[in-house]
């Protein structure tokens, strides 16, 4: 699997291990959605989560494929910015890439390029900031 | 769209946040041409409480009573789905006993659920009675919970290393009690629903979800299963031990209402079966692993994934070595399955747009978190 | 034949007192009238609160509850004064941007012909305001009325809610309207007359309707339809609440609500009434008296009603006029065939 | 309501006046407390307490409560759960939505105070925020019990109220 990744996709990949039942993958934005269709024709078809990662010094969005034939996992990390970060979307390989991208879009600002509808999911559309990057802090009273 | 030479215009109808049957907080955004449903726009949010932002704020141990509060019809799934990933993380083995019980917990849940989800749609399709039916079982099972831990709704009875406390004197004995009555009432809804002609012409072939494409929106639980892809993380990723335990994975080729709500009433006859077995296997010993008062686990990540009665509750805990994680990520069924609406209801009329959404057995505050 | 013709006793006396003052006896007629149906109103409203309260605790029996049990005493009779005393009392709203005229007429025109058709219910031998001998053509033509009612409600509430409960109301209104009058007109065949009187008479020459063929199809006809008429579930789409919030009242609050509840009760009370009539024999029975039987009666056919309301779900609105018009109109018609068949042969 | 009161005031005046208007005001105020109509309006966990007190076990409807969808036709709002900010105009709106005189239970620690949600960025801290609350009901969930009791300390205010007393 790996190697069939990497002859397909090339350099972008820039790292591959596996952990258990997971692949753990960490590509360039560039090789995204390419490396999702890979997956999604070798079984992957479940897009179990797609979320994002703010550890106070670099930011990941995560996406997690998952198979439910073999019950492995494949999971992709992207790095972006911490402000102003975009990456392509997967909605064009995934249905249900839609609203998890939505909510990443929301919670940590990340644009989604080809988004077919990039608005606010959980918070109002006026809302000022993205609440779970760590620059903010937590509200107290 | 037109009808012969007049001409008709569509009207946008704003479904909720208040509306008796949208479950909770959720709006729907709905363009409607005379009846039909042409177009949905579910707008979420309206109950978003931040709680990915307070988990950073808390310690481990102190953030699982926040996990009750998301799916709050089943509590113990969130539990275990962020236990587990903790556990995962530190390294912590519960107990065989206390596994045990985890499971009676759970299952126990699933069946409460369940319960509010027949009780529910049934009233979302003006059968009222049912839904007090349904209500009616529930409440053996609440005084279950209450009996072994003190809460009704939010038990927050799965901890870190074990559950709460051991199940007091006379639980095995009411716990059998309820498992020999649910039987029998769940017999009596199919003859009050699911033979009833108005409740089948209601719900056969009413919103259809092909496996396909549910599996394309990451729909999971007896949203899939009713659709017939026979996903269920009890057995395909066995937590706790489940791989111990003798179930079948429910499903239904019907993609249909009746499709998932014939799962879900297949399902409580499971779980009373899974518990039945727990009861009789229950071995002696500790409920509570030893597990540190400030529990810090290395740095690292973990995915705890959990089939709560909606389907697949995950929980993403990234630590980085202090007391309190660095990111949870809360993964809930009901939010892919809401994604999914707008395409099961389109071409179908006010009125299967209410049985639809029923069928999907949403919670805002998972939705929402 | 006028009221006065047919009273018996006090009434004679009282007519031969206002005569011998050579005032004119038509007068005598329309006081009297008047007072009668100041009565039937009354008995009517009373039985309203009755009935709401029934259908509490009915409902709360079938559901393994108890239902009121507070207000009043240990059985909560006076549950629905209270609600009614609450009502109003309560502020009255019309939303900004509602017709207002509209809005303030609708419930009146749903009340007004609902209490009006008890005008020609033969509550017992010596009860029946007046036999008109169009009895049931007044029936037909009056309880037409409220859907009228109901869409001016629904339209000018300026709510979307309120405007899909009209539209339904009048299409649902419409078509069940259909099956009910041919259910009617087997009776009428029947008895051979529309004269409500008449209807009762043959009922107690010849024997129950309800026990000749073929109207036992026509009573069941009439039953279901008069479900439809009432609103009640399975048809109770004008008001459906998990789907419409509350359909076409939605934007009524206080006593104009409440005006529009009393007429929906009031409805289900004169269509079981009428049901006896038709069907059951009105108020014939042994031993107890007329008017005693014809509650009973009338009584069994409520709580059968309600029996349904509370057992089944809701129809959709296609499959609701898929009903009506694929299968109660052509079993009406052939109903009515039947009935005349048999009963000119 | 504006007349009512007028009157009541007029009537006072009179001798008598004042017996006649508390003789009034107990029918009025046991007519308002024998009939609380709730609007079905549940936000997150309370909601299903809610629920469960409205079902066979507790049966709201012993007391003469039964649900409503309408605002319209409500007479109070149970809070049941957390407020949001997102949620707030909307709660607000069906408040203004409802009639006079009109009641408002906040059940749950949520609904009170925030509850659990005190740092929370999207969470507003009570819905005394937004509307004027009649009763709280602590808890989180509140047992059916409390909430029944929390109707029960919502019929004794209303007892205590007169035609004079209202301002609306």
């Amino acid at each position: 699997m790996i190697d069939n990744l990497k002859a397909e996709i090339g350099e972008d990949i820039e790292s591959a291990e596996q952990v258990g039942r997971e692949l753990r993958l960490r590509v360039r934005p560039a090789a995204l959605v390419a490396c999702c269709r890979f997956c999604k024709e070798r079984g992957y078809r479940y897009p179990a989560d797609i979320t994002a990662v703010d550890t106070g010094s670099e930011m990941r969005v995560v996406y997690r494929l998952v198979s439910l034939e073999s019950g492995e996992h494949v999971v992709i990390s992207v790095g972006v910015p911490r402000t102003g970060g975009s990456l392509p979307s997967v909605t064009g390989v995934f249905k249900g890439a839609d609203w998890p991208e939505r909510e990443v879009y929301d919670l940590f600002g990340v644009r989604f390029i080809g988004h077919p509808d990039l608005r606010r999911i959980l918070l109002t559309d006026d809302w000022q900031g993205f609440p779970l990057l760590k620059t903010v802090p937590a509200q107290s009273k | 769209m037109s009808v012969g030479l007049t001409p008709t215009e569509q009207v946008i109808l704003n479904m909720g946040p208040q509306h008796p049957s949208t479950h909770g907080v959720l709006r729907l955004r709905l363009t409607l041409d005379g009846e039909v449903v042409v177009g949905c726009d579910p707008v979420i949010g309206y109950l978003h409480r931040g709680m990915e932002k307070i988990a950073e704020n808390r310690t481990y141990a102190q953030f699982i009573p926040y996990t009750d509060r998301l799916d709050y019809i089943s509590s113990a799934s969130n539990n275990e789905a962020f236990v587990l990933a903790v556990e995962r993380i530190a390294g912590i083995e519960a107990p065989p006993r206390a596994q045990y019980l985890r499971v009676i917990l759970l299952e126990l849940n699933r069946i409460a659920s369940h319960l509010v989800f027949v009780a529910t749609f049934a009233n979302d399709l003006a059968a009222t009675t049912a839904f007090l039916y349904g209500f009616r079982e529930r409440e053996v099972i609440m005084d279950l919970f209450e009996m072994w831990t003190g809460a009704r709704l939010t038990q927050s009875w799965i901890r870190i290393g074990g559950v709460g406390s051991d199940i007091p004197e006379g639980f095995e004995k009411k716990a059998h009690e309820f498992c020999r009555m649910l039987g029998p009432r769940l017999d009596e809804y199919d003859q009050l629903l699911t033979g009833n002609r108005i409740f089948r012409v209601r719900t056969e072939g009413v919103g259809v979800l092909p496996p396909e494409v549910g599996v394309d929106y990451a729909c999971s639980g007896p949203t899939l299963r009713g659709s017939g892809v026979g996903f269920d993380l009890r057995r395909a990723e066995p937590y706790e031990v489940y791989s111990r335990l003798g179930f079948d994975v429910v499903t239904d080729t019907a993609c249909d209402c009746m499709g998932r709500y014939r799962v879900r009433m297949e399902e409580m006859r499971q779980s009373v079966h899974i518990i039945e077995q727990c009861l009789d296997q229950l071995p002696e010993g500790e409920v509570q692993a030893k597990v540190p008062r400030a529990l810090r686990p290395s740095a690292g990540e973990a995915y705890g994934r959990v089939e709560s009665p909606r389907g697949e509750f995950a929980c993403y805990v990234v630590s980085d070595g202090g007391t309190s994680p660095l990111r949870v990520r809360l993964r809930a069924p009901s939010f892919y399955h809401m994604a999914a609406l707008p395409e099961m209801v389109r071409g179908w009329k006010m009125g299967d747009l209410v049985a639809i959404l029923g069928s999907l057995d949403i919670v805002l505050g998972e939705i929402d978190r | 034949m006028t009221a006065t013709a047919t009273a018996p006793g006090v009434l004679q006396r009282l007519l031969v007192w206002w005569q011998a003052h050579g005032w004119p006896a038509w007068i005598f007629d329309a006081i009297w009238m008047v007072v009668m149906a100041a009565v039937v109103t009354a008995f009517v409203l009373v039985t309203v609160l009755f009935l709401i309260w029934l259908e509490r605790k009915v409902s709360g029996d079938i559901q393994s509850r108890v239902g009121p049990n507070r207000v009043g005493g240990r059985f909560g009779p006076l549950q629905t004064a209270a609600d009614a005393l609450k009502l109003l009392m309560k502020e009255d709203i019309i939303p900004a941007g509602a017709d207002r005229i509209v809005f303030v007429l609708a419930p009146f025109l749903v009340f007004v012909p609902t209490l009006m058709v008890f005008l020609v219910v033969p509550f017992s031998d010596r009860w029946l305001v007046k036999d008109l001998n169009l009895g049931l053509l007044f029936v037909v033509a009056v309880s037409a009325l409220p859907v009228i009612g109901l869409v001016m409600g629904g339209w000018a509430s300026n709510n979307k809610y309120a405007m899909l409960g009209a539209m339904r109301a009048a299409a649902q209104g419409m078509s069940y309207e259909i099956p009910l009058i041919l259910a009617m007109v087997c009776v009428a065949v029947a008895a051979g007359s529309l004269k409500i009187g008449d209807i009762v008479s043959a009922q107690r020459e010849g024997g129950w309707f309800i026990l000749r063929f073929p109207l036992q199809l026509a009573f069941l006809l009439y039953l279901i339809t008069s479900m439809a008429e009432v609103n009640r579930v399975p048809f109770d789409l004008p008001e459906a609440e998990s789907e419409l919030v509350a359909g076409y009242h939605t934007e009524y609050t206080g006593m104009r609500f409440a005006i529009f509840f009393v007429a929906e009760f009031a409805h289900l009370f004169f269509v079981a009434a009428f049901c006896t009539t038709l069907f059951l024999g009105a108020w014939s029975g042994p031993v107890l008296p007329p008017a005693i039987w014809f509650l009973i009666k009338t009584y069994a056919i409520i709580l059968v009603i309600m029996w349904v309301r509370w057992t089944v779900p809701r129809l959709r609105i296609d499959q609701i006029m898929g009903f009506a018009w694929k299968l109660l109109v052509p079993a009406a018609l052939v109903t009515v065939l039947l009935t005349g068949l048999v009963w000119t042969a | 309501m504006g007349v009512a009161k007028r009157l009541a005031d007029m009537v006072v005046l009179v001798p008598g006046g004042e017996f006649i208007l508390t003789k009034v005001d107990y029918v009025l105020n046991w007519g308002r407390a024998s009939s609380i109509w709730p609007l079905t309006y549940g936000l997150a966990c309370c909601a299903i307490e809610m629920m469960a007190t409205a079902a066979s076990r507790w049966d709201l409807d012993r007391f003469g409560v039964m649900y409503r969808g309408s605002p319209r036709q409500a007479d109070l709002m149970v809070v049941a759960g957390t407020v949001t900010k997102k949620m707030a105009p909307v709660l607000r709106q069906l408040y203004d939505q409802m009639p006079e005189p009109k009641y408002v239970l906040a059940m749950g620690g949520c609904a009170c105070s925030g509850g659990p949600f005190h740092d929370s960025y999207s969470v507003v801290q009570g819905v005394d925020e937004i509307v004027p609350v009649d009763i709280y009901v602590p808890g989180c969930p509140p047992r059916p019990e409390a909430l029944i009791d929390g109707i029960y300390r919502l019929q004794e205010k209303m007892h205590r109220e007169s035609l004079r007393s209202r301002e609306s």
